[in-house]
């Protein structure tokens, strides 16, 4: 197997969509020559030129509208957003424009757009306005898939799939997994949107998490097993949509659910899979269902306060052990 | 050059088409047989009509909430339209959709749009898919005065004037967003200085007059297509009703309507054709009794349509083909 | 008591908070001249002058933008967003720049803004681009109050409280209520953010509503009176800050929960409530709470299939029947 | 007019102090010793000092990602920023906003900003105030030729130009958008051009004289002081270092930074105070010292000063003032 970073794997992804598919197009802010803010398209524009991978003006409200208009009449846009925080800029535009065009029209037209978008997250001090994690807003707009992918592989394959999606997909991508190396499958592949990767198998606890979750959940089950706690790690990597059926069957088995995500706790994805998972296996449950998230705070910049706003490895392992008491 | 006799009595019949449905689908929406909202455009006629007249069927336009104007003019079928504005399962959009949501894809129509200003940069991206696939194609962009001042316009015209791309800005001003009086939003209403900012060109003319927005918008529609680039055209009109029907109208004048109903561009374009005995007055009593005849039959197709099933509701909101 | 409608306790509210304070300021599109798209800041223009109620051009990011600047510098703007099913357009001014300038110049700057924002929801027709009920949203912004008040007396004491606040609050009113009367205090009076309204005690279930559910929650309430089911109905009418104690206490009271809010179910205000009421009482919960919510679509235009998306008194009947049986 | 040798060594004392500032933190940041990210304005600095020059201490700002020279110009308290920078408690915010949202309320500086363009809609929301309220200030808005292609540009100015506001909004352009030459992204850079769109005046100055930029920004401050409205300058620049420090610069050529070089705002007000008899090389190398001891006095007590107990995180996410 080949080991290649997560950024790797997103330039991959596009190069063999774009040698494929000559519809599909790339641009932003800094796709072209600069080759991406964090070299996630590099190359891409040398390779397929400046017809196909453009660099735009500061103006994510057209970046987004305009790739709709794109979408509509026979490309395949694949536009990418430079922070996800920056996704209110564009927000009308992928809610109330791309995500209902298709069901407005009866179904005449369609939307085959890729919204990518680097999440700056905790850890680097980027502050308030660079790091909304928004992705709960997404979850809440009804036509709209949603992916999040945690390691090169699933970034590869999914991307793959976002692009021949004939739905708009907002892809989110984290800026601390981009230099994250990770094995990749030979050759052609992608991965269905909508199945649940089991990471670990275990029966005690359900820990399901997401994007750079996965990796301090990892960290944590590893600590866990020492203490001989055997946790089910679950990535859903698709948020929409979403594997009901996978996390339902391992909290049948195992009892008990840890949600870790890194956005703001209240409004939360985890909220809403916690909600359906008390509504869909309420008699399953020997304890409530555990949200670890970031706090209800805008993230400040000092690194203590920062690191003491979202959540961490020793955060998911007391919370396994709080749900197991 | 002046248009062939067709192509004139053509204009004539369209506008007179555009404002019996229009006159018709208000009285229907007072007597609550059109539920929502209605935007009508009466007055306004002369945009549409000679805007998409300048256009090939395989052109783009992007519509606005005042959309059924552009539509019939973009050839969009009555019976079709009137359906979805009834909420029926035969209208354009399966009732999905309704006034501020029709759609005909087969013939260019990538939709009338809720959203004020929204239409600007979805006409910029079809710009961009015309262009990458070398297509002889334009794109026509209308929009209200109104929308002129929001970020949308800046950004999406200015993409396309880096770009290149074959669109055509059209800026129907019919001096009022809802209540509010564009002198009173914005300081200059030159369109040259508005189009000056993105560096193409900005011309106004009467939008009343069916034969100069036609000419207008076929010489920029064809710059476009010769891939010289976008351009904006402002249109000078007016709505001779409400913003929405129900509107207390408590903003503007009756002496101001007045005026402008001298304006009228259907009665203005009559005397034309008469003039230049391109037009009977007899000939007109048939023209006219004939599409209005098209809209009773548009009406009666509406009114005899089934509603979806409810359970349709659930249907359409991703796209399931691959 | 008086009687007036909604949108008259809004002009009221606005009237005196106006006279009371003269760096409150009003403005939006259509506000002046017209009174408001649905006349709820009727006559204020003329009683206040153009200096202090202006029309704006069409503008929604800089609605709000700009209401920041002012709100920094010494004015109270209340300002319009003509639907909330807009309030995308300004979501990065609401979510980047309104709720974060405290906390991020570390409490140096104060952002006294009212978002007021009338809901058109379903029942009008006004199709998917103008009914997105997209309060979740907000909820998942640390730094943002939001008032959703039910009735006239509620909106006039909300509003005034909301103008007062220090902080962005945005302000959810709803079309279908505009007409609808209700008893008013007397004299000059507010209500508190944060304090839950028990509209009906009740011992069987606990039924927690907002805005326009609120009414159709009591017509469900009557209903089940006759089948002998006591329900206790409460409006938070604040989501943040949310009366939690209020909610919690009657679930321990009662064993039985169900959230009836207008919203798309999936990512929902009511995915949140069942979450935190779950991690907080689950030892009380003889039931899973069960959230009424509607569909996960865009709305449709057509009568019976927007009837058939949004929830009625009759799916609040079905789901209290449910988590009874 | 020519302005008093006491201010004209002001501005070359402040543009130096930026300079000064600049370099250090760039260094600071590549010791690791400041977190976050950091984007210098060095080569930039005549725009800062001789804008905010022309204002008064009453005055507001709204500044950007590339703000520290703004906040330097307009009076901010070094020691603070550098600890704000540092991410310590006795920073301008508490620690709470790094190098992109550093605030001083107490002389106007109303916040650098983290989204590029969102400072417009702030700065003319200020300008709001100061007309309803008669005061007697004005508002300077500092944005990129970047942010002038987002929609807030149209949308703000539009607002400021109708109501009038005394704003002045200032375009710093550099050339560059991260890696995005200003060419490649609008068809025009004439400024005249995009002001004409809200009829307000727009003049273009070398934004590396700082005389230059003094004497304009003073000339369009008052007149808005007076009520005449706002105006849109633009400063023309250049940035030494990268976007931002760590930017592997691959966009542009060694040979345009060597030729902007030698237009180094700094060395060129020296010759002209050295002309003037108003410096001497020896009270350069005074003034230089004492403002590398000032900045250097800034890192001691940035290094000095405590982190935030990390329970202030859960502090001023409401304000609690009444
Ligand atoms: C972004 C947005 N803001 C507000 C509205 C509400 N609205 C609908 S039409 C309209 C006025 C539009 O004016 P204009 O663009 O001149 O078009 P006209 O109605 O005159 O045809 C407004 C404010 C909207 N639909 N979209
Ligand atoms: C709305 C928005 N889009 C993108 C970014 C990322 N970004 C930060 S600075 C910058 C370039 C800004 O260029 P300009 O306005 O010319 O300012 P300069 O950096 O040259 O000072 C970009 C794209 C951002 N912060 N905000
Ligand atoms: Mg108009
Ligand atoms: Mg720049």
């Amino acid at each position: 197997m080949r080991e290649i970073t997560y950024a790797q794997a997103i330039t991959e992804a596009l190069y063999e969509e774009m040698t494929r598919d000559e519809d599909v197009i790339v641009y932003g802010e800094d796709v072209g020559i600069y080759g991406g803010p964090f070299k996630a398209t590099r190359g891409l524009q040398e390779r397929f030129g400046n017809q196909r991978v453009m660099d735009t003006p500061i103006s994510e409200t057209t970046i987004v509208g305009s790739a709709v208009g794109a979408a509509m009449t026979g490309s395949r846009p694949v536009v990418e957003i430079m922070h996800d925080a920056f996704l209110g800029i564009c927000m009308d535009e992928i809610a109330n424009q791309a995500a209902k065009m298709h069901y407005m029209t009866g179904g005449q037209i369609k939307v085959p757009l890729v919204i990518r978008t680097p999440r700056l997250g905790g850890e680097q001090q980027a502050a308030a306005q660079h790091t909304a994690r928004p992705e709960a807003w997404f979850l809440h707009v009804p036509g709209l898939k949603i992916a999040i992918p945690s390691t090169p592989s699933d970034a590869k394959g999914l991307l793959k799939t976002a692009v021949r999606d004939n739905n708009p997909v907002v892809f989110f991508e984290h800026v601390l997994l981009y230099n994250k190396k990770g094995e990749i499958p030979q050759g052609e592949y992608t991965i269905s949107f909508g199945k649940a990767n089991i990471i670990r198998e275990g029966n005690d606890v359900t820990l399901l998490a997401t994007s750079l979750m996965v990796h301090k959940a990892l960290i944590a089950v590893q600590q866990l097993e020492k203490e001989n706690i055997s946790v089910e790690l679950i990535d859903p990597r698709t948020l929409v949509p979403f594997d009901k059926a996978t996390l339902i069957n391992s909290v049948k088995k195992t009892g008990k659910l840890v949600i870790a995500t890194e956005e703001c706790k209240t409004g939360s994805v985890a909220a809403e899979i916690c909600a359906f998972v008390v509504e869909e296996a309420f008699d399953y449950l020997d304890a409530p269902p555990k949200r670890v998230c970031g706090l209800d705070v805008p993230l400040p910049f000092s690194p203590p306060l920062e690191s003491f706003s979202v959540p961490n490895e020793e955060d998911i392992v007391q919370a396994i052990q709080q749900v197991l008491r | 050059m002046e248009l062939a006799k067709e192509k004139m009595l053509e204009l004539y019949r369209t506008m007179f088409k555009i404002r019996e449905f229009e006159e018709t689908v208000a009285v229907l929406f007072r007597q609550g047989k059109i539920p929502g909202w209605l935007h009508c455009c009466t007055g306004q006629e002369a945009v549409a009509t000679g805007a998409c007249a300048a256009l090939r069927k395989g052109d783009y336009i992007t519509s606005t909430h005042r959309g059924h104007g552009h539509l019939i003019a973009k050839g969009a079928d009555v019976k079709k339209m009137m359906a979805e504005l009834f909420g029926k399962k035969t209208g354009y959009n399966k009732g999905k959709g309704g006034s501020m949501h029709i759609a005909d894809f087969s013939i260019g129509i990538l939709g009338a749009n809720g959203v004020v200003g929204a239409g600007i940069p979805i006409a910029t991206g079809a710009g961009i898919s015309i262009k990458r696939k070398k297509e002889d194609r334009v794109v026509l962009c209308f929009f209200g005065e109104g929308a002129g001042n929001r970020g949308t316009f800046h950004e999406g015209i200015n993409l396309a004037s880096t770009w290149n791309l074959a669109v055509v800005y059209l800026m129907e001003n019919n001096l009022y967003a809802v209540s509010t009086h564009q002198s009173r939003v914005q300081k200059t209403t030159d369109i040259a200085a508005r189009a000056g900012a993105y560096d193409i060109p900005g011309i106004s003319v009467d939008g009343n007059d069916v034969l100069a927005v036609y000419n207008t918008v076929k010489r920029f529609a064809e710059r476009a297509r010769r891939g010289e680039g976008p351009a904006l055209i402002e249109c000078r009109t007016y709505r001779w009703h409400g913003h929405y029907e129900g509107d207390p109208l408590n903003y503007r004048s009756t002496e101001e309507l007045e005026e402008w109903k001298k304006k009228d561009p259907i009665s203005r374009f009559k005397k034309v054709l008469l003039m230049k005995n391109i037009l009977s007055e007899e000939r007109d009593r048939q023209i006219k009794d004939e599409l209005k005849n098209k809209i009773a039959m548009a009406i009666k197709f509406a009114e005899e349509s089934p509603y979806p099933e409810k359970e349709g509701a659930l249907q359409d909101v991703f796209c399931e083909l691959v």
